[in-house]
């Protein structure tokens, strides 16, 4: 098996996040930043697992099922969030939940 | 193997452009499930079958779902398009853009400022995994027990349909 | 009789106390009774104990009444000491006193406040009292300052008035700067000798303080600021004469006969301190002669007729002490005596001419009062003679004439100071009878009154015959060598030395002293009886002279400019507190840094995450710089 | 028993008059003026048997107070009185009397909470004057503070919140490193002797380096300054006192700056002689500036009580001028001041409610010729005017003259300075006369038609300070003997500890220098 360096993977998950991270500073829809989010979280996890990789440890791997897990938890949570707010607003802009500005 | 990966991550990075830069809420996250299975052989082939197969049954399965979900309880349609339209224009990209860059250049310049190591290990089986997750991490995991289950009470709790005022601050919106 | 001393000072005090406390209930017949009669005891007792002393010159009497405090060294108590100097001084607080009370009765008699004035008047003779009895300095400055406050209540008495109040202020302030350096002089006193009690003190100063030591020179400079203060000397002559704004028994008592007199005591008490400095007792002369100048001087250009008499207080206060800068004490207090009774009755007769004009304080406003008030023309007469020191028949001739003669003839007098006296004395000749001629002579220009009653003459006369013969208790050796006060004095203050081989002039002294006088009456006769006209040219050749002596030489006005403007514009500047503008400072800090945070604080989610980004290249920025 | 009966009496006192205002306002204020008044005869009973209580214990304390509180960290309920603190409570519950006297009409709105907080000021204060345990000293330094700080924040004036929190802000920074220094001071202890305690007596003993020394008494020092104050940290005290109600003003000026002024007495100086020694021309320096700064800013200001919170910052520069001349007389001055002090200044500000009472206002200006009006309460004024520019026969020149001259054997130019204050004082308290009581009436007929002279329960609670401020004039011995051991002994205590780290630091030199031979 021909061997991938560390660095592309690692750079490829920090693509991925600075992806993720240009999507949430630029989207108003709150929607398209909890997408963004999970692209982000994602990241994290592919470098846990690249990291994983490197050493040969099963750690990388149980991080990533824990950032799995609370992706997941998020999303939900997320989501009704999303559900509520459009419910009160009716509308997905983000910038209009902005009642708690100091 | 070596070139498996390149192409896939290809995918994944164009994939993610694609869902970054669509109006259309349903064209991103298609973009995004693409971007998930490309990842998902990434991880295959960095050795972690296991978690690939996660990636591909709760990212691209799972969450992917939910949020479609959500989208066909909100019952999004064209004009939701025509309002991203509005939203993300290009000079809005300018500067998020910038920063990302800079941090990203930061980024690599770590990863790549120490000496190259090639990732030639053998995959870590499931076992493993499994060994570990209920050996070492099995706090861990409690915690993660304990967090989907306030996540699915908060869920249900916020996603109630009743006309429920959660904040104060909202009461004028609702009037 | 000695058991009843405290009864002096006593005496007043209780009266004060019931007229305070009775105020609004007691009727004016009794209030006055109370004020006038426990004064009028006192005067008695006081002049039992006098003939005691008579007898007896050397008697002391200590009485010791509570101790004040004691702590750490310092033993204070609240006793009396009365020897010869101190009787002579309660006998004329008493005696002028009781006679100003009987006075007041009926000069106050129309006044609202007729009972607080009986009240601050018996405090201020207790607190009098209590200053030339006090065995201690510390208790000497309770009186010193008592007598400062009832000054200041009597000076403000009309209060409605609100330039009183300002006069009253302006008198207690600058005195207090006096009081204050005599202040730290005690403190000087106490660190040098370990007490304060002044027999024990001038008993160890010889010992302690060798001859013109710099610490016994401090000292006594010190208590000098303090004399010169209470005495209206230069430089802090110029409360005096706004002091006048207060009523004219007051002025008699406080701002003629007594108060200012302390200073005069003070120094006398205290003189082997001041024999122990010989710079210092120089000083004393030396301001002494110029202050009897300067206020001679501008005595001669005031119109107001109590300002005339306020500026021949400060003028007379100066021969006493240059009397005691020459070292002649028994001189000094002798025409303290002779003071006190002329300037007192002066006073009242003003007061009196005052009053029956309407409260017309303008001189050249009076005249041809000689026919319609006799008895106040003659006592005035006298008084005034006795002012003008006329030759051979009047008490002021007598004891001024001893100065003279004592500001060449002594060891420590020269010729300037016996110029300055001289010049002095012509030109209080001058100003003296130009009062008199004013007031008195010439046509009736303001209608009279009703004339005055018993209460009012019967002080006037006793008081003129005083001023009339209490010069023969003591007679130049030319003429008679009659030397009872001095003798009486020897028991306190030494004689003083005289230069060897000058007491052949004294009689040249006298003679010049005399033709002076006669001179000044001359001159004031011309101008304002004989040649009336002349007296608009004179003035308006002199007009600027005329304008800075008739200021009181300006120094009201330079002390205006030194220290009350800058003081009340560096307070008024101030009124806000520059140093709370610091903390301000920090409060107005903070609130801009909050304005500014809060202004990231704009609930839009994004910004937040921008913040995070920011902050993330930040400190990895950071970390790459210095890794 | 007696020392924490004092403190209980009246935090129940407090709570109950709380409680009953709900029903019956009268009876709570009867009920906090029959508190305060107990505690006044306690303390005064105790005073008349001060010889007793002396001839029973071997040293200054008369009385003494132990119990345990929390063991474990060395924190213990622990009260002492001496003839200080004697004094001082004596004054509290003077002061404190006349303060429930002066609400009386004054306090309109939950009377209740008001005499609530007003006993707990002066329980704090109590707690304060006779702690011995510096951990409860900490907790009773807070305790006057808060309730102090409603004092101001509810029945203030119309600036009442600003004055409040900058009240509660610098007293309570200040107290923070206090706190500092009084946990360092415990670790320091604790580490040397091996036992942690709080207790006062134990850390009297505490040795420690120079700059630690003098690390700790800043702290100390920063918090006695601050309430004392002195110039540069007073500016809290012009605006509490103008908007703090008439019995707050008086409590602030008659007692909590008197706080200050005893734990410059009874901690800095014993605790930190040395540092103290160090530090006293600069002290000095600070108390001259501060009579003469505040002499000079009382002259311009135009609202009355705002005048008389100046001149408490002119006569608490005498406070820390006697503190750190370090000498009997001196320090017998700065007891006296601390008394006189608040009986005049409570006076003047009482006065100040009195006039605000009739004519709501406090602008001197706007005043005038009050005399005719009222002349008793001109001659109050008059007295206590004179009092405050210290006139012999009054109390304050006892305190003023004994503190100078004891300053004058420490340091001669700084007390001319001081001695100069007083024409300065003379200026300002003639000037409350000349605007308040002389001239014309000048306020306008209509508002001023119902101002009448003192009532009876203003009489009651005047003639009383008259008296007293006259006896301390005329015969101030008791309480100079009153005061006597406890400030010896402190100097002597203070000497003996500077001359003991003289001689250790000597023997260090001598060491050294033989080992050099």
């Amino acid at each position: 098996m021909k061997a991938i360096p560390v660095e592309a993977g690692l750079i490829l998950a920090g693509t991925l996040f600075m992806l993720g991270l240009i999507s949430v500073l630029i989207r108003r829809n709150i929607i398209f930043m909890l997408i963004s989010v999970e692209i982000m979280l994602n990241a994290a996890g592919l470098a846990f697992i690249v990291a994983g990789a490197r050493w040969g440890q099963p750690d990388g791997q149980v991080m990533f099922i824990f950032i799995l897990t609370m992706a997941a938890a998020e999303v939900s949570v997320g989501l009704a969030l999303i559900l509520q707010l459009y419910h009160q607003l009716q509308t997905l802009d983000g910038d209009a939940a902005n009642k708690m500005k100091g | 193997m070596e070139l498996t990966f390149y192409v896939a991550s290809a995918i994944a990075i164009l994939s993610t452009i694609m869902v970054i830069t669509r109006y259309n809420m349903v064209h991103a996250l298609i973009y995004l499930i693409i971007s998930f299975l490309a990842i998902a052989i990434v991880l295959f082939v960095l050795g972690a079958p296991f978690i690939a197969a996660l990636e591909v049954i709760i990212y691209a399965g799972a969450i992917v779902v939910l949020i479609i979900f959500v989208i066909m309880m909100l019952n999004l349609r064209e004009e939701t398009v025509q309002q991203e339209r509005s939203w993300l224009t290009k000079d809005i990209f300018i500067f998020p853009a910038i920063l990302s860059a800079i941090l990203l250049a930061e980024v690599i310049y770590i990863i790549t400022s120490g000496e190259q190591i090639m990732l030639d290990q053998p995959s870590i089986d499931s076992s493993a995994v499994g060994m570990s997750l209920y050996g070492p991490y099995v706090i861990g995991v409690e915690l993660c027990g304990i967090l989907l289950m306030s996540g699915i009470v908060g869920a249900y709790h916020l996603g109630r349909q009743k006309k429920k005022i959660v904040h104060r601050f909202l009461e004028h919106a609702e009037q | 009789m000695e058991k009843y001393l405290w009864l002096v000072p006593a005496l007043p005090f209780a009266g004060a106390l019931i007229l305070i406390l009775g105020s609004g209930k007691l009727t004016k017949g009794i209030s006055g009774f109370i004020g006038a009669g426990s004064v009028g005891l006192s005067a008695a007792i006081s002049l039992v104990l006098g003939l005691q002393f008579l007898r007896e010159p050397a008697t002391v009497i200590q009485q010791q009444l509570w101790s004040w405090f004691s702590v750490g060294g310092l033993s204070t108590n609240f006793a009396l000491h009365l020897d010869a100097l101190s009787m002579v001084f309660i006998f004329v607080i008493t005696f002028v006193g009781f006679l100003i009370h009987l006075y007041s009765i009926e000069f106050m008699h129309d006044d609202d406040g007729f009972t607080r004035f009986f009240a601050y008047l018996n405090l201020f003779v207790c607190s009098m009292l209590i200053l030339v009895l006090a065995d201690n300095l510390v208790l000497m400055y309770l009186g010193w300052e008592g007598v400062g406050l009832c000054s200041y209540l009597l000076i403000g008495f009309w209060y409605k008035e609100e330039k009183n109040g300002y006069a009253a202020r302006k008198a207690f302030i600058i005195t207090r700067v006096g009081d204050t350096a005599m202040a730290i002089g005690l403190f000087m006193l106490f660190q040098t000798f370990g007490t304060l009690t002044i027999q024990e003190i001038l008993n160890l100063a010889p010992q302690r303080l060798p001859m013109g030591s710099e610490t016994g020179t401090i000292i006594a400079f010190l208590l000098l600021g303090g004399a010169v203060g209470k005495s209206a000397q230069l430089p802090l002559q110029t409360w005096l004469p706004d002091a006048m704004a207060g009523p004219s028994p007051v002025s008699a008592l406080i701002h003629a006969a007594t108060m200012v007199t302390a200073g005069v005591y003070l120094i006398t008490r205290t003189f082997p301190l001041f024999e122990l400095a010989p710079l210092a007792q120089n000083w004393v002369g030396i301001i002494g002669a110029v202050t009897l100048l300067i206020a001679g001087f501008s005595a001669l250009t005031q119109f107001d007729l109590k300002r005339v008499l306020a500026y021949s207080t400060i003028s007379q206060i100066g021969y006493m002490f240059l009397a005691l800068g020459v070292g002649a004490y028994s001189s000094a207090i002798f025409h303290f005596m002779i003071h006190a009774f002329f300037k007192a009755l002066l006073f009242l007769g003003a007061g009196a001419v005052i009053m029956v004009l309407h409260h017309e304080h303008d001189m050249f406003k009076m005249g041809g009062l000689k026919d319609k008030l006799p008895v106040i023309f003659w006592t005035f007469l006298i008084g005034a003679g006795s002012l003008a020191a006329l030759p051979f028949i009047t008490a002021g001739f007598y004891s001024k004439d001893q100065i003279l003669w004592m500001a060449l003839a002594s060891e420590k007098g020269n010729i300037w100071f016996f110029l300055a006296a001289l010049i002095g004395a012509f030109v209080t000749a001058i100003y003296t009878f130009r009062m008199v001629f004013l007031t008195f002579y010439g046509e009736e220009k303001t209608h009279v009154g009703h004339p005055v009653g018993a209460l009012i003459t019967i002080p006037l006369v006793i008081l003129g015959i005083l001023s009339f013969a209490a010069g023969f208790i003591e007679l130049p050796h030319t003429l008679g060598h009659f030397t009872l006060f001095s003798d009486y004095m020897t028991a306190v203050v030494p004689a003083t030395e005289l230069s060897p081989g000058i007491e052949s002039t004294e009689w040249l002294i006298q003679l010049s002293a005399a033709v002076l006088c006669l001179a000044g009456v001359g001159i004031a006769y011309f101008f304002y009886m004989k040649r009336t006209d002349l007296r608009a040219e004179l003035k308006s050749s002199m007009i600027v002279t005329n304008r800075f002596w008739y200021s009181g030489w300006g120094f009201d006005q330079v002390y205006d400019f030194v220290f009350v403007k800058p003081y009340v514009y560096l307070s008024s500047i101030n009124k806000n507190d520059i140093i709370d503008a610091f903390y301000k400072g920090i409060v107005s800090v903070s609130n801009f840094f909050h304005d500014a945070f809060a202004r990231t604080q704009n609930g839009v989610m994004r910004w937040y995450i921008m913040g995070i980004v920011v902050g993330a290249i930040f400190v990895l920025s950071i970390g790459l710089l210095f890794q | 028993m007696v020392l924490l009966l004092f403190i209980i009496i009246l935090m129940a006192g407090g709570v109950v008059a709380w409680i009953a205002s709900r029903f019956n306002e009268t009876v709570g204020k009867i009920i906090a003026l029959l508190t305060v008044s107990a505690d006044l005869a306690l303390s005064i009973m105790v005073w008349l048997n001060r010889q007793a209580y002396l001839d029973s214990s071997q040293d200054q304390w008369m009385m003494r107070f132990n119990a345990e509180w929390i063991p474990t960290f060395g924190i213990s309920v622990s009260f002492a009185l001496d003839g200080l603190s004697l004094l001082m409570i004596m004054l509290t519950f003077f002061l404190g009397v006349l303060a429930v006297l002066t609400s009386w009409k004054e306090i309109e709105y939950r009377t209740g909470f008001y005499y609530f907080n007003l006993l707990w000021v002066l329980a704090g204060i109590t707690g304060v004057f006779l702690t011995m345990d510096l951990f409860l000293f900490y907790f009773f330094w807070e305790v006057m503070l808060i309730p102090m700080y409603f004092l101001i924040g509810v029945w203030g004036h119309e600036n009442k919140t600003y004055a409040a929190y900058k009240f509660f802000i610098f007293t309570q920074a200040s107290g923070l490193l206090m706190l500092l220094a009084i946990l360092s001071l415990y670790f320091i202890h604790g580490s040397a002797n091996g036992t942690y305690t709080f207790n006062y007596f134990e850390l009297l003993n505490t040795t420690y380096s120079p700059e630690v020394g003098r690390l700790l008494m800043l702290g100390f020092l920063a918090a006695f300054v601050v309430k004392l104050p002195v110039v540069p940290f007073h500016t809290w005290l012009p605006d509490a006192h103008s908007q703090a109600p008439t019995a707050g003003s008086l409590i602030l000026a008659g007692l909590l700056l008197k706080t200050g002024a005893y734990g410059l007495l009874r901690f800095v100086v014993p605790f930190f002689p040395e540092a103290s020694l160090e530090l006293a021309p600069v002290a000095m320096l600070f108390g001259v500036i501060g009579i003469l700064y505040g002499a000079i800013l009382a002259f311009s200001q135009t609202d009355f009580k705002r005048l008389v919170a100046y001149t408490s910052v002119s006569h608490m520069g005498f406070v820390i001028l006697g503190v750190f001349a370090f000498n009997e007389l001196a320090w017998q001055g700065v007891v006296m001041q601390m008394i006189t002090h608040g009986i005049s200044t409570g006076a003047l500000f009482i006065l100040a409610g009195s006039l605000y009472e009739r004519i709501h206002t406090r602008d001197i200006t706007s005043m005038g010729g009050f005399w005719a009006r009222m002349p008793f309460m001109a001659v109050i004024a008059l007295i206590f005017s004179m009092a405050s520019l210290g006139l012999p026969g009054l109390g304050n020149f006892v305190a003023e003259f004994l503190t100078l001259l004891g300053s004058w054997s420490a340091n001669r130019t700084l007390t001319i300075f001081a001695a100069i204050g007083l024409v300065g004082a003379t200026a300002y308290s003639l000037r409350i006369m000349q605007k308040i009581y002389y001239g014309e009436a000048r306020m306008d007929p209509h508002r001023s038609s119902h101002s009448q002279d003192l009532g009876t329960r203003e009489k009651l609670i005047f003639i009383p300070m008259v008296l007293l401020i006259v006896w301390l004039g005329v015969y101030p011995q008791v309480f100079i003997d009153t005061a006597k051991r406890p400030v010896n002994d402190g100097l002597k205590l203070s000497e003996q500890k500077i001359r003991k780290s003289f001689e250790a630091r000597e023997a260090v030199l001598n060491q050294k220098g033989g080992a050099h031979e």
